[in-house]
């Protein structure tokens, strides 16, 4: 997050150019200092120059660390910019070219073929030029012709599917809960006392875990009595299951930033194991 | 207008219904006809994502026109998507000119690798300090509820990684707290997700009923 | 509620922001720079993902999606490289795709690698299929028919009648498939895959999203799951093949211990002043 | 209720009451032998004469240290003389008679409950006997039964040896030459395979002349006679026949020659692609070579090319080393059961002793009756269904063979084996898919069979068809180029050239460069302007024959359905060994008739449907209610109260409320809900004389906000306190907003903050500041992986639905309040139906019922 002070005095400001004066400098010494390896192919420096590049612009989005500035600014809208046209030309190369462009003018080898893919093809053609239509704002309700066969056809195919995905895949196992561990436990699993009584215990929890939150997202009563109680108990075990996700995302952005201190460290400055 | 709206929204009813009642129809026919829709909209997918990637460029442009706040940076955005798009272009002719050997240079892909990659993946890395200097300064136990989820996310956070493992050692039980981490993620945790999953469901599925019935209209865009 | 703190206290607090970001940037470096080897058990989910490819043949296909972007590389990346080299230490023929333009390139950069290890083929031992639009259009697509979907591969080079897709005419002939994924991909993959054309379906996905898919994983809609760096390190392990992601471990502890003492001391403080707060009444 | 029922029950109940530390041990088992009277042995009565069962009933200290070992005398004498051989020692939780499916009597629910209390087991005399196997079958076999407890000691035991580690993928190979020899054999294979297809193609070639020869020596021919019958003016009847024949082999000789062309071409057009990349890469190696030489020189080059031999020599040495000489032996103390005295079942003292003897029974035929084929339902018409009733003698060496025959008007043609099942499996119950779950169809068969599998059409005589079909549309100078096979021999000649250099690379490193250079310059100048040549003519029969491929799937994929929809006659026998029984009919193999037809509606799928349907008119329903009546009740959101305190507070402290928006667009749900609860945060502000700053990252939402706040301050009365300054859009990108609202945030210190909406990896930095600056902070966001961030961070969160709720409570937005209604349904249903099914199935599972068509309501095909 930005440091506070955005009140910067002018002082400040002319010492942190020094500063960025020296690290830039820094910075481009220990670049120099990455070896041309033995035996590398002719176009290493290309590599290089990229791996140099990269590392620049990994230590400036790390400059937000510091505050918001111009430099992250710039970097940020790079590889907004850069990713954008990556996808235009990926669109173009997977998409839209081998959909519409090799299938009409390259691989028919007869002109009857041709006649044939026209039209199989043209129907999604049309629509989809339609959709370039929501562009022009007087020209834009040509698009709905398109969106709302695609919304449409998803919203229709959807509900079977989530009933089937969401609903009685999971409820079905919701339902053998307590009954899978006690019924048809294979014989010589049941010996023990505790190896049935253990996942009874935690099937319960479960019980009472997906039938408390889901009361706690009930709106059609007031939670007063032992609603308030259950809906009580469906906090908590939210606030449970917050806690994992939260951990995950605590592991999961650290991995992120290991991954990119060993870029900074091995491939850049080439140190460590 | 009535061919401004009205087609449209039966339009989607239709095919709402034909794609709801094909789910139920095992005929060769119905096959036919999703595989017949799916290879449209995959088609139709390609003219979808340039209008998405038009939004954004569109959003920029404006910007820059209307000279908002920090327009100057939008400027890089046009730098990184002419660098980029030129580059796919050349390599696009050349590939028409000559065949290419599999090694020859392609700054398309250097780009992509020494610019987009390392911004793109270092972005989040930086939450990495934001968590660190927030769990010292603001992830508090206020009530009972944050103190669970502060509990539970040591657990988990401690059972994740190895150390835990010596730890348990120590202790005795080497698993223990990678046993505890994983009892958390399949007991309440699931619980819970499922739960939700099973409200979302179904406020996704009301959802689609609004879209058919064209009460939900907000995804119709473009003129009115 | 306290009331607001002065401009001074903001400033001191800016000031303990900076020493955490150095602390954590020193955990993270010290234990990347050293090479302690720390070992540890896969956890299970990771262990059935393992088996189930295992047990698959040699030549038989199985379909990997890679549904992430650069911003997840860090910890699919190592996942991935991890995957593929045990499809093509078995001499499984992986059929590589994405959802997301933006993975293409990754996708490319990993399969590429783990192929050249091994002297791997395009088109006889491996296909990547590149990326398509379409969603879940694209998934009911390649169950109705493969080739229909990806006409060509990557390369360009025709999917009819290639070798390394003998006998796979669309999804229902796939024994398994694996989704890498940071976003809803799984999902998906598991709403318009897997109940309908009935393959396994295995999962590798970012930390952050782990944990909402144990529903999936006890009603048995998913056979593993991957779960962020430590899932990649399951499996380098499983794999007896310890890379980036092991290597990474040691730093995740470190890491992870300062943040749970940082939270720890300071709720200590925290509830410490409660209390004598109320003790004051 | 059943001993096991009863267990079971007070697990359950102590499960819940006692906590874990609190539970004693289990004390070690006091060994009673099962009852004598219960312990019998038997031959099956359908078996293959190997086994003799086994079956006693359950001692009551079952325990899992407890086994149960089972001793065999093979003749009298042995018995007499108490010789005894051990043949099985089984832990005493071992399965059960009901688990043996083979032994299920599906009739009696009764025998089947019995069975729940015996053990059983099946023992070979051949295999325990192995010595004299071939005369046991005949003898009497005596058992005895014991049961024997277990006690563990430790022991010390050699180590198992850990795994060698594996070797590194890559082989090791020279560094700099490993790559240029690899490309050089790839090479040599391509280029030998492309010459096998061109001397191939000369071959055609020559057939084809003679054909073309054979049609010219005709014309010449003809034009001879027709001289001659012009000054003779006879023969007619040779002219006549010359002229057919002239025609028929005019007839043949395009397709003919055509077709050839085609399987010609294509192979030849990829290999010489294929060869070309190659070349290219060996261009590459050769580069790399180049380089390699140059950084070190030639002699250094072969210096290391030594030292890496010797390196080589030396791993080998040590690997086989390592892999011979034996570990050094490790001991580890592990744990090993040793048994205690086995306590016999005794009769009048003695071991009670069982005899049998195994005899096969004869295999019965498949009774006739219940024996149908028909088409499988709700399928896309591919399948039919033939199924039969079980029979007794079926055991796990007998199987069934189904077979299959066309049927041409009414009469069936020869039967082929169409499939051939394990008869103890392919039960009809095995799919409820298809047949549901009814127990009637655990007494049946069934097997599913393609037709379109068992009598595949032709695919060649399709394909030659559709080739035909397309040359028909091949434009007119598409005539194969006859002097194609002329140029074959110069390429042949630098292919031959080519593959000799390829094969001389590897001698040494300088001829390696050498030779590669010279070769590849001569292939440069001959080869690849030739190849060039061919890609170009062959590139159009390529694409042809890719045309023709698809439209052949296209023709295969409708001749399979149009083979489905024929009608077959299909039989089915039971096999042992040699012997074969067919199901007869009067003392004829009785034939069922079917056709496979596409159904219309997929019957396992009605659950779905119903649930659908259902729900669906249930939230449409609630939405006209809600038109008709805007307030439906909601319950209050608990976060909806702490708004009105949050703004007193700024009131009291004179300081400004912020609504910081998510990143989410106008068109998410969530977002809409944020701009309800924005209103009302607004009205109060006004209402109060509070400022309110909203922050907006997207234009469009900040169109709308400035909207909403103005009406809400007209409402309030006060439209002259209403600044549009004050709803601004701050930022554009994520991290530039967080860093530009938290700059506010730090600077004007509101006394409250809401952060509605959705919201990506900024709310984490948002929260942060906001709670830094002492602010009371209310959120409310669906997107569930920030809610953490929020519940520790912010007084209050409305999580997830809890903000469509709140926002449907304050906007009273019939399509919400309906649909918000429609899913509260949806849910109880849902907590109904867990909560009572789990009930019901448990109380079933501890009585020994089986209620489990409760759940298998809820199968999801």
């Amino acid at each position: 997050m930005a440091a506070p002070q955005e009140t910067t005095s002018r002082s400040r400001r002319t010492v942190e150019l020094v500063v960025l004066a020296v690290l830039f400098v820094a910075f481009a010494g220990a670049s120099a200092a990455g070896k041309r390896p033995a035996n590398a192919p002719d176009d290493w420096w290309v590599t290089r120059l990229g791996v140099v590049i990269a590392a620049g612009l990994t230590l400036i989005m790390y400059s937000f660390l510091y505050r918001d500035n111009p430099l992250f600014k710039m970097a940020e809208n790079l590889f907004v910019g850069v990713a954008l046209g990556y996808g235009v030309i990926l669109t173009w190369r997977q998409s839209l070219k081998p959909e519409i462009i090799d299938p009409l003018f390259i691989d028919p080898p007869h002109l009857h073929a041709f006649w044939m893919e026209l039209a199989r093809r043209s129907a999604p053609i049309v629509l989809g030029a339609l959709l370039l239509t929501r562009i022009s704002r007087r020209a834009g309700w040509l698009s709905r012709y398109s969106y709302t066969l695609m919304v449409g056809w998803g919203a229709g195919l959807s509900i079977p599917i989530t009933i089937h995905t969401y609903v009685l895949q999971q409820l079905k196992p919701s339902l053998g809960l307590v009954s899978k561990v006690l019924g048809d436990a294979p014989a010589g699993q049941q010996a023990s006392f505790w190896s049935t009584a253990l996942p009874v215990l935690g099937d319960l929890i479960i019980l009472a875990g997906i039938v408390s939150v889901l009361f706690y997202f009930f709106f059609s009563v007031e939670h007063k009595g032992a609603g308030s109680f259950v809906s009580q108990l469906g906090i908590w075990f939210l606030m449970v299951s917050f806690g994992a996700s939260f951990g995950n995302t605590v592991m999961g952005r650290v991995s992120l930033l290991i991954g990119r201190m060993r870029f900074l460290l091995h491939d850049w400055l080439g140190l460590g194991p | 207008m009535w061919y401004k709206l009205t087609i449209p929204l039966i339009l989607c009813f239709v095919m709402g219904l034909l794609a709801f009642v094909h789910e139920f129809v095992p005929h060769p026919w119905s096959a036919a006809f999703r595989e017949e829709m799916t290879t449209w909209f995959r088609i139709m997918g390609g003219f979808a994502m340039f209008i998405g990637l038009y939004a954004l460029l569109h959003l920029h442009v404006s910007r820059i026109r209307r000279q908002q706040a920090g327009w100057g940076y939008s400027a890089f955005v046009f730098l990184g998507a002419v660098l980029t798009i030129g580059a796919g272009v050349f390599e696009e002719i050349r590939a028409a000119v000559h065949d290419v050997p599999e090694s020859a240079f392609s700054p398309f892909d250097w780009l992509y690798d020494y610019v987009q990659v390392p911004c793109q993946a270092t972005v989040f890395s930086i939450l990495a300090f934001f968590m660190a200097s927030a769990a010292f300064r603001t992830f508090r136990a206020r009530n009972l509820g944050a103190a669970l989820l502060l509990i539970s996310a040591v657990v988990v956070m401690f059972g994740r990684v190895p150390i835990s493992e010596e730890v348990g050692r120590l202790a005795g039980a080497w698993d223990i707290f990678p046993r505890a981490a994983d009892w958390l993620m399949e007991y309440p945790n699931m619980a819970v997700k499922r739960a939700i999953y099973i409200g979302i469901s179904l406020g996704a599925i009301s959802q689609s009923l609004r879209v058919l019935f064209g009460i939900e209209r907000s995804y119709l865009g473009g003129g009115s | 509620m306290s009331s607001p703190p002065s401009q001074a206290a903001l400033r001191r607090l800016a000031v303990t922001r900076r020493i955490i970001y150095l602390l954590v940037a020193i955990a993270v470096a010290v234990p990347t720079l050293s090479d302690l080897a720390c070992d540890f058990k896969p956890s299970p989910w990771a262990e059935k993902v393992f088996k189930k490819v295992e047990s698959l043949k040699p030549g038989s296909p199985i379909l990997l999606s890679f549904d992430f972007d650069p911003a997840a590389m860090e910890e699919l990346h190592p996942m991935g490289l991890a995957l593929l080299r045990h499809c093509f230490k078995n001499d499984l023929h992986p059929i590589l795709m994405t959802h997301w333009p933006s993975g293409v390139g990754i996708s490319k950069q990993i399969i590429e690698k783990a192929a050249k290890e091994r002297g791997k083929v395009s088109g006889k031992d491996y296909v990547f299929l590149g990326f398509k639009p379409g969603d879940y259009n694209l998934i009911l697509n390649m169950g109705e028919s493969l080739q229909g979907a990806f006409d060509k591969d990557f390369y360009k080079q025709p999917t009819q009648g290639m070798p390394a897709l003998e006998g796979v005419r669309s999804l229902k002939d796939i024994p398994l498939v694996i989704d890498l994924a940071a976003g809803t991909a799984i999902e998906m993959w598991i709403a318009y895959g897997r109940d309908r054309f009935g393959f396994d379906l295995g999962a590798g996905c970012t930390a952050v999203i782990t944990p909402d898919l144990y529903p999936f994983l006890s009603s048995g809609q998913l056979i593993g799951v991957l779960g962020g760096l430590r899932g990649a390190a399951d499996y380098e392990t499983l794999l007896k093949r310890p890379d980036r992601a092991t290597k990474g471990m040691q730093a995740q502890s470190s890491t992870h211990v300062l943040i749970i003492l940082l939270i720890l001391g300071a709720n200590v403080h925290y509830l410490s002043r409660r209390m004598g707060a109320y003790a004051k009444g | 209720m059943t001993r096991r029922g009863a267990a079971r029950c007070t697990a359950f109940a102590l499960g819940l009451l006692l906590p874990a530390a609190a539970w004693p041990a289990e004390s070690a088992p006091g060994l009673a032998p099962p009852p004598a009277s219960s312990f019998q042995a038997f031959t099956h009565p359908s078996d293959d004469g190997q086994t003799i069962n086994l079956e006693w009933g359950r001692s009551r200290d079952e325990a899992s240290g407890v086994y149960y070992v089972v001793e065999m005398a093979s003749n009298e004498a042995d018995y007499k003389a108490g010789r005894f051989r051990r043949v099985a020692r089984i832990p005493s939780l071992a399965k059960l008679k009901s688990d043996e499916k083979r032994l299920r009597n599906y009739e009696d629910e009764a025998v089947n409950r019995a069975n729940k209390q015996l053990h059983y087991l099946a023992v070979e005399p051949t295999t325990a006997y192995p010595d004299d196997a071939k005369t046991v079958r005949e003898r009497d076999c005596y058992f005895r039964l014991a049961i024997v407890g277990t006690r563990m000691t430790k022991e010390k035991r050699p180590k198992a040896p850990e795994p060698l580690p594996e070797k590194p993928e890559a082989k090791p190979r020279m560094p700099v030459l490993a790559a240029a020899e690899a490309k050089s054999e790839e090479f040599l294979k391509q280029l030998e395979s492309l010459q096998g297809t061109l001397t191939k193609a000369t071959e055609t070639k020559k057939s084809l002349d003679q054909l073309k020869r054979q049609l010219d020596a005709l014309r010449q021919a003809m034009a001879e006679a027709d001289k001659s019958s012009e000054s003779l003016g006879q023969f007619p009847a040779f002219l006549g026949t010359l002229a057919r024949a002239a025609e028929a082999i005019e007839r043949e000789w395009r397709p003919l020659a055509t077709a050839l062309y085609l399987r010609l071409v294509g192979p030849i057009e990829g290999q010489s692609a294929g060869v070309t990349v190659v070349h290219d890469e060996c261009l590459g190696e050769l580069r790399a070579l180049d380089q390699a030489l140059a950084n070190r020189g030639p002699a250094a080059l072969r210096h290391e090319a030594e030292h890496w031999r010797e390196q080589q020599a030396q791993e080998e040495a040590e690997a086989k080393l390592k892999a011979e000489t034996p570990r050094k032996e490790e001991y580890e103390e592990v744990e090993v059961e040793k048994d205690g005295e086995p306590v016999f079942v005794s009769e009048g003292g003695a071991p009670k002793v069982v005899k049998a003897r195994a005899t096969l029974p004869p295999l019965v035929r498949p009774q006739a009756e219940g024996f149908r084929a028909f088409d499988l339902p709700s399928d896309d018409g591919a399948d039919i269904a033939v199924e039969w009733r079980r029979t007794p003698s079926e055991n796990r060496r007998t199987a069934y063979v189904v077979e299959i025959a066309e049927v041409k008007d009414g009469v069936p043609g020869p039967f082929e084996k169409a499939a051939e099942v394990p008869s103890l499996g392919a039960e009809k119950s095995d799919q409820p898919k298809f047949f549901g779950f009814s127990e009637a169809n655990k007494l049946l068969h069934c097997v599913r069979v393609q037709p379109a599998a068992a009598f595949p059409p032709d695919a060649l005589a399709l394909r030659q068809r559709v080739i035909e079909e397309q040359m028909a549309w091949m434009p007119a100078d598409w005539a194969p180029d006859t002097d194609f096979p002329q140029r074959l021999p110069p390429l042949l000649a630098a292919l031959s050239a080519y593959v000799e250099a390829a094969k001389g690379i590897c001698a040494d490193i300088e001829a390696l460069r050498g030779g590669l250079a010279a070769k590849l310059e001569l292939a440069d100048k001959t080869f690849l302007p030739e190849l060039a040549g061919y890609r170009a003519y062959a590139d159009r029969l390529g694409r042809f024959d890719a045309h023709v491929g698809s439209r052949l799937a296209d023709a295969l994929k409708d001749a399979k359905q149009e083979a489905s929809r024929r009608s077959y006659a299909f039989r089915v026998a039971i096999r042992r060994g040699e012997e074969t029984l067919h199901i007869q009919q009067d003392n004829k193999p009785k034939d069922a008739l079917a056709a496979a037809r596409p159904n219309l509606f997929k019957w396992f799928k009605l659950n779905n449907l119903v649930l659908s349907l259902a729900f669906c008119s249930v939230v449409y329903a609630f939405i006209g209610l809600a038109r008709r009546n805007p307030n439906l009740f909601i319950r209050k959101i608990a976060g909806l109260d702490a708004v009105e305190e949050a703004i007193g507070r700024a009131t009291e402290m004179g300081r400004p409320v912020y609504f910081v928006h998510g990143l989410g667009g106008m068109g998410g749900l969530s977002t809409i809900a944020a701009v309800n609860i924005l209103a009302r945060v607004a009205r109060r502000a006004a209402e109060y004389d509070t400022r309110v700053r909203v922050m907006n990252n997207d234009p469009i939402v900040q169109a709308v906000s400035q909207e909403v706040v103005k009406q809400s301050y007209t409402e309030a009365g006060r439209p002259d306190a209403y600044n549009a300054d004050d709803v601004a859009l701050v930022a554009p990108d994520q991290f530039s907003y967080v860093a530009a609202v938290g700059g506010l945030m730090v600077r004007e210190q509101p006394a409250t903050i809401f952060l509605m909406g959705y919201f990506f990896a900024e709310s984490l930095l948002l929260a942060e500041t906001g709670a830094s600056t002492g602010a009371i902070q209310i959120a409310g966001t669906d997107s569930y992986t920030q809610i953490p961030f929020f519940i520790t961070a912010c007084d209050y969160t409305l999580i997830g639905e809890e903000i469509f709720a709140a926002s449907a409570y304050l906007s009273r937005e019939p399509k919400m309040l309906g649909s918000l209604r429609g899913q509260d349904v949806g849910k109880a249903v849902v907590m109904i139906a867990i909560v009572a099914g789990t009930l019901a199935l448990t109380l079933a599972a501890a009585l020994g019922y089986d209620w489990s068509i409760i759940q298998k309501l809820f199968e999801a095909f």
